[in-house]
């Protein structure tokens, strides 16, 4: 393809940005990179559900808090961290597609709705669960008694690797019989099952691959904080902030969530720090001028649809 | 093509400039400057759900740091050092909260972090301060499995919560000696849950049967259901925890509903004076027991030579009482003075040390880590609302008021 | 006797008390072009969405060469070769007119790769005479040559079976011409196709064989010949405003 | 036997609440398919307004209904003719998205002005006694007050001109633009009812709940569950909707603990949403 290459180009010094910034800057730098890092990797998975198919989609923080509750409650039982990581993904992938074939059914507002739900569900359902999730005690973690140096490069390099698993997964799937469906679901469900796609399934794949990456991160979040609680897991706030990131650099594209994700949090790191008491409102000013004047994201602005390269080729 | 088009536009342009900026200033910012002041970070949630909370901490601390700056800062070996206080807004998210622990240890170079108001946001804001050797001191945290974890470098200056519970049985069949029965309605959280698993643990030891024990989650915004279930057990105590709007919305079903006991307890509840504001007359007769309360008189080093002084200090300013969070909080500070002194240094384990050995009397009372970095165990206030205002029933040496039951 | 390509057999569909189809039952040979006709409300697309499982037939049996598919879904009746046209065009507006067809290359004729569904694509876009719009995007077309991108879309799927509703709606006399004849192209090819219509005329000149729908009853099936002077088919389905035209028709 | 109607009635009288909390919502999504994730700041906002004008110049709540009323009507109105309207027609994702920003703004606000100390007007009617029931008269007038406005503007909309015109475009826009119907207004007009309606549940839970900022999200939430569990858009189905979910919040409270109350009313919905998509009381075709 013609536009692989100034794609790859961008993604890789996008990726070697964000990895290399234990050599120049300090722990809390690369913290907010593995931040960067880990808010990428959740919008490029929202991105297969919301973008790609476009159902919009808000059970990321769902995925999310039940990987990193999956993931410590493994950890607490003796399972090694890289091993219970692997199993969060597994179980929340696993629940992402039976739930995916139950509420993929909703369309447009009420999907939007039921997906909300969800959240809100299994925030209530792993609090009331104590005997195995800690109720509203939380859970704690083994707390790595590494270095901090160490421990943050080591989790960046963990999420940075997930948000790379995550583009790398977007770009098979942007190029493949299954991105091309999930854009034809997009355009119309109803033509897409006349030319022969099996939209549940596509659907349902999209909305699991949706959830893996996060359950991973959720888990590998989990062991890094050292402790977790329902109200922090599973944060509506959360939700909705992914979808903003992905809408913000463009929802559809395939470097577009990741774009999104790292100007929206660097914007909110500004924000925090100098706005104590008017944070939150600064944010919310930032997301209507988003909406007003830049409703395709910013890859809108000078990017050409990566579409376009698809099927198309040549223009 | 993808970084022409970016160049071409002006806006994207505007943005990619930003971010970079954002990222090489961040990167830039290195304050290795000569040491000039004492840097204590606080990340508070002055938003989201703990905002009022996270105001009372942000008043208290701001008071202490000008007293003591109006005073030449803080002894260390020769030198007086002012103290710097350095704020973020967490938003009550458990994520920020490290987040910008994280920033105020890297970024600003923080030597003391006061971690933020609840057991779970200090677990979360004590292991990064564990991670870098800061030392952390916890203000609002009393639930014990906060310092088990073996975190040496964090301090609480609450005493267990388990203090508050056996106590107030004792004390409670001594004043009700017909109280044959509890109900317990705890809020699924940690503090309160603690307290409420607690209390039903105190009363059981204590001889009392349990008449009804459920936790309600979060977002409970009625508690109809769960208080006619108690009305039907007529229990002789009713024992309620929770945030003060859960406290104020259950205290009112009561009233609306009928449910009474000779002894109604809500933690924390009348701590705060939020609560009898926005209960008026509902309030009397409610108890409750604190950490702290204003009327008592313990007298020690510091900036506030008794709570009488304190409060004088605390009332002028806000026009308000002090709560135990007010007290706690300004303790904390006091905590660092005395340990500088005692250490002469700003080095990390030396100063861990001397904290570790704290042994002082303060306006707050005394202070005495315990192995686990927690305050040790006192008799603590019990406290009751009649007419309105806070009566102290117990211990004998504060107490003004005697306990009435429930009108 | 050859084994019917599709076959219906007692096909009821009941929409709560309301019957749409009661007992339709008629059999198509491979290749052969038939017309449905039937006023408005008869159920011919009701009809349609049987056999292409986007509604639930009630009773009855639905056989593609032999095989029972009363209980497929859309995307399954698109792969064994059974394509249809809607009556409003069905594009995804955003994608360009290849991507469209190419999509039905893709996933009806299960096409191997992109690389291949993609020169599929561009036969038929060549065969319905759309190729040099291949890259605009579907929902810049005209009604016309967006009646021609489904036709394409359907023809990439590889149907052996093409059912067309309404095909002609909208177009004016000479866009029709072109429609028709393009239709007789598809025939020639081999797949069977079932024509539903209003115009007559159209009808009459593509298929010999007509099946009638009234009510949801299938009221008549033979030769187009027979059936247009089929009294009965006259009186009860056409009336007396039909059947004189049919008549200048006829002596035409 | 007594405890089962103490907890219908307590039920009822939480739907009731339910019930006005939700209406103007649903109106605003039946009619401008938009999802407002203000709602639940409005309704806190109308709360406010009415806890002040008591607190600090003694104005009783009543009176202050019809104040509260107007000026959220004017900020409503306001607020989707200026900004909203722009984006009206937009997918979901995006009209959530831009409420979801504007929300932020609002609740940034209001902390800051009023902090997030719980507030209450202490009226405190005492209760009435029927045989073995207790209903709490501020609940009760409380209810009744939610039902009247309810009621008043299904009169509304069923009877004056502008109400059938909201009808009309909900039904069927384009129809309704054909009719002369400026729907640009009708949108704003609607969009003012809802926040209007907020005001109200505002202005009556001020006298009931605790008032803060941090419950925003609770009663956006409980619109969410009422709308889809009544079928969205009419008054009837916030009606229904809401009183069912008092219902089964208070019964599965009462058998199955605190904790599974509210889990119940998520389930509910969910249940709802899969099997009938249009609500209790909804008509097809709507979604």
């Amino acid at each position: 393809m013609k536009s692989g290459f100034p794609l790859y180009a961008a993604m890789i010094a996008g990726l070697l940005v964000l990895a290399t910034t234990p050599l120049y800057a300090d722990n809390y730098v690369v913290r907010t990179a593995a931040i960067v890092a880990m808010y990428g990797a959740l919008a490029t998975s929202w991105n297969f559900i919301g973008g790609f198919t476009g159902y919009p989609s808000f059970s990321t923080a769902a995925f999310f808090g039940l990987g990193a509750y999956v993931g410590a409650i493994c950890q607490r039982h003796g399972i090694p961290m890289g091993l219970a990581w692997a199993i969060a993904t597994v179980v929340v992938a696993a629940f992402a597609a039976l739930l995916g074939g139950i509420i993929l059914r909703l369309r447009g507002h009420y999907f939007a709705i039921g997906s909300i739900a969800v959240v809100e569900l299994c925030r209530l359902v792993v609090s009331s669960w104590s005997s195995l999730t800690g109720g509203g005690d939380g859970l704690n973690l083994p707390l790595m008694a590494w270095p901090p140096e160490e421990l943050m490069r080591f989790f960046l390099f963990v999420m940075l690797g997930i948000l790379l698993a995550s583009l790398v997964a977007t770009i098979i799937v942007d190029r493949s019989r299954l991105g091309f469906g999930l854009r034809c679901i997009h355009q119309n469900e109803d033509a897409a099952a006349m030319v022969g796609i099996n939209t549940t399934a596509y659907k349902i794949a999209a909305y699991t691959l949706s959830a893996m990456f996060c359950a991973t991160a959720g888990a590998a979040y989990a062991s890094w904080t050292g402790y977790i609680d329902p109200t922090d897991s599973f944060q509506i706030v959360m939700t909705v902030k992914v979808v903003v990131m992905a809408l913000l650099g463009g929802a559809g594209t395939i470097l577009g969530p990741t774009l999104g994700a790292a100007a929206f949090v660097l914007l909110e790191e500004l924000f925090w720090a100098n706005f104590l008491d008017w944070n939150r409102a600064i944010l919310g000013v930032v997301i209507v001028l988003l909406i007003f004047f830049l409703p395709g994201g910013l890859l809108s602005l000078g990017m050409r649809r990566l579409r376009a390269a698809k099927v198309g080729g040549g223009q | 093509m993808f970084a022409q088009g970016i160049l071409r536009s002006a806006r994207a342009g505007l943005l990619a400039g930003g971010v970079a900026t954002g990222l090489l200033a961040a990167a830039l910012t290195s304050p290795a400057l000569a040491q000039e002041t004492i840097k204590i970070g606080a990340p508070l949630a002055l938003t989201g759900g703990l905002a009022d909370e996270g105001h009372k901490q942000d008043v208290v601390w701001k008071m202490w740091v000008e007293k003591i700056n109006a005073a030449g800062g803080i002894q260390v070996g020769d030198k007086k050092l002012k103290v710097e206080l350095i704020e973020y807004d967490y938003q009550s998210e458990g994520q920020r909260a490290s987040q910008l622990a994280e920033k105020l240890i890297n970024d600003d170079k923080v030597q003391f972090l006061f971690s933020p108001f609840g057991s779970g946001h200090t677990k979360i804001v004590a292991g990064v301060g564990e991670r870098y050797q800061v030392p952390t001191i916890a203000c609002v945290a009393s639930s014990e499995s906060v310092y088990d974890q073996t975190l040496k470098y964090l301090f609480g200056t609450l005493s267990p919560n388990g203090g508050m519970t056996t106590a107030m049985v004792k004390f409670f069949k001594e004043k009700f000696p017909k109280t044959k029965s509890i109900a317990v309605l705890g809020r699924d959280d940690v503090f309160p849950k603690s307290m409420a698993e607690g209390i039903a643990k105190a009363a059981e030891a204590g001889g009392l049967t349990i008449a009804y024990k459920e936790l309600y989650p979060v977002g409970t915004m009625d508690h109809a259901a769960a208080l006619s279930s108690i009305k039907a057990a007529k229990p002789d105590w009713i024992y309620i925890t929770g945030y003060t709007q859960d406290l104020i919305l259950a205290r009112k079903q009561m009233q609306d509903l009928g449910v009474t006991a000779p002894i109604v307890t809500m933690v924390t509840g009348p701590s705060y004076k939020e609560f009898t504001d926005g209960l008026g007359p509902l309030a009397n007769g409610i108890s409750s027991s604190s950490w702290w309360h204003h009327l008592t008189s313990y007298e020690g080093q510091g900036m506030w030579p008794t709570t009488a002084a304190f409060y004088e200090d605390f009332k002028a300013r806000t026009k308000g009482d002090p709560d135990y969070v007010h007290g706690s909080c300004a303790a904390a500070g006091e905590v660092i003075v005395d340990a500088l002194a005692r250490a002469g240094s700003l080095d990390k384990a030396k100063v861990r040390d001397a904290i570790a050995a704290t042994d002082i009397q303060t306006f707050y009372g005394p202070i005495k880590f315990g192995p686990n970095g927690m305050n040790l165990s006192r008799e603590l206030p019990i406290i009751q609302v009649q007419d309105q205002a806070i009566k102290v029933l117990a211990p004998a040496a504060i107490k003004n008021a005697d306990m009435i039951a429930m009108p | 006797m050859i084994e019917p390509i599709l076959r219906l057999d007692g096909v009821s569909k009941q929409f709560g008390g309301l019957a749409a189809l009661s007992d339709v039952s008629f059999s198509l040979s491979e290749g052969e072009v038939v017309g449905l006709i039937g006023p408005n409300g008869a159920g011919k697309t009701t009809l349609v969405n049987v056999v292409t499982g986007n509604l639930r037939r009630s009773s009855g049996r639905i056989l593609f060469k032999s095989e029972d598919v009363g209980l497929q879904k859309p995307y399954q009746a698109a792969r064994r070769g059974l394509a249809r046209t809607f009556q409003i065009v069905q594009p995804f507006p955003a994608m360009t007119v290849l991507e469209n067809v190419t999509a039905g290359a893709l996933f009806g004729a299960g096409a191997g790769s992109l690389g291949d569904a993609r020169d599929m694509a561009m036969q038929s876009l060549e065969f319905v005479g759309l190729d040099g719009l291949a890259d605009r995007p579907a929902a810049n077309l005209a009604l016309a040559a967006r009646k021609r991108l489904e036709l394409a879309k359907s023809l990439a799927m590889n149907p052996r079976v093409l059912m067309l509703d309404e095909v002609n709606a909208g177009l004016n006399s000479s866009e029709i011409d072109g429609a028709l004849a393009l239709i007789r192209k598809i025939a020639e090819r081999g797949v069977t196709v079932l024509i539903i219509e209003h115009l007559m005329k159209v009808v009459l000149s593509l298929s010999k064989r007509l099946l009638v729908l009234h009510h949801g009853q299938l009221i008549a099936d033979g030769p187009s010949a027979e059936i247009v002077a089929d009294e009965r088919v006259i009186e009860a389905y056409l009336g007396a405003k039909f059947a004189a035209r049919l008549k200048e028709l006829n002596h035409g | 036997m007594a405890i089962y109607l103490q907890i219908l009635s307590n039920g009822l009288m939480l739907g009731a609440l339910y019930a006005c909390l939700a209406v103007g919502f649903s109106l605003v999504w039946g009619v401008l398919n938009v999802i407002n994730m203000l709602h639940g700041s409005f309704i806190i906002l109308g709360g406010y307004l009415t806890f002040f004008a008591w607190h600090l110049y003694g104005i009783h709540p009543v009176v202050m209904l019809p104040l509260v009323a107007a000026l959220m009507f004017a900020l409503g109105f306001a607020l989707q003719k200026l900004v909203i309207n722009r984006v009206v027609s937009a997918p979901v994702l995006t009209t959530l998205t831009l409420t979801f920003g504007l929300d932020m703004i609002l609740y940034n606000a209001m902390t800051y002005w009023f902090t997030a100390t719980p507030r209450r007007i202490t009226l405190d009617l005492g209760a009435v006694h029927l045989g073995s029931i207790v209903l709490p008269v501020d609940r009760l007038v409380g209810t009744g007050l939610a039902l009247a406005m309810t009621l008043l503007l299904y009169a509304v909309m069923r009877g004056s001109s502008i109400g059938r015109a909201i009808v009309a475009v909900r039904m069927d826009r384009s129809a309704a633009e054909l009719m002369g119907i400026r729907t640009d207004r009708i949108y704003a007009i609607t969009f003012g009812i809802g926040a209007l309606m907020a005001g109200v549940a505002g202005v009556v839970f001020a006298t009931v709940f605790p008032i803060t900022t941090n419950v925003t999200g609770i009663w956006l939430g409980k619109a969410f569950v009422v709308c889809v569990v009544g079928g969205l858009g009419s008054v009837p189905g916030a009606l229904v909707g809401g009183l069912v979910l008092g219902l089964v919040e208070s019964f599965a409270g009462h058998w199955f603990g605190p904790q599974q109350a509210i889990t119940a009313g998520f389930v509910l919905m969910l249940v709802l949403l899969l099997t009938r998509p249009t609500g209790l009381v909804g008509v097809r075709g709507y979604e």
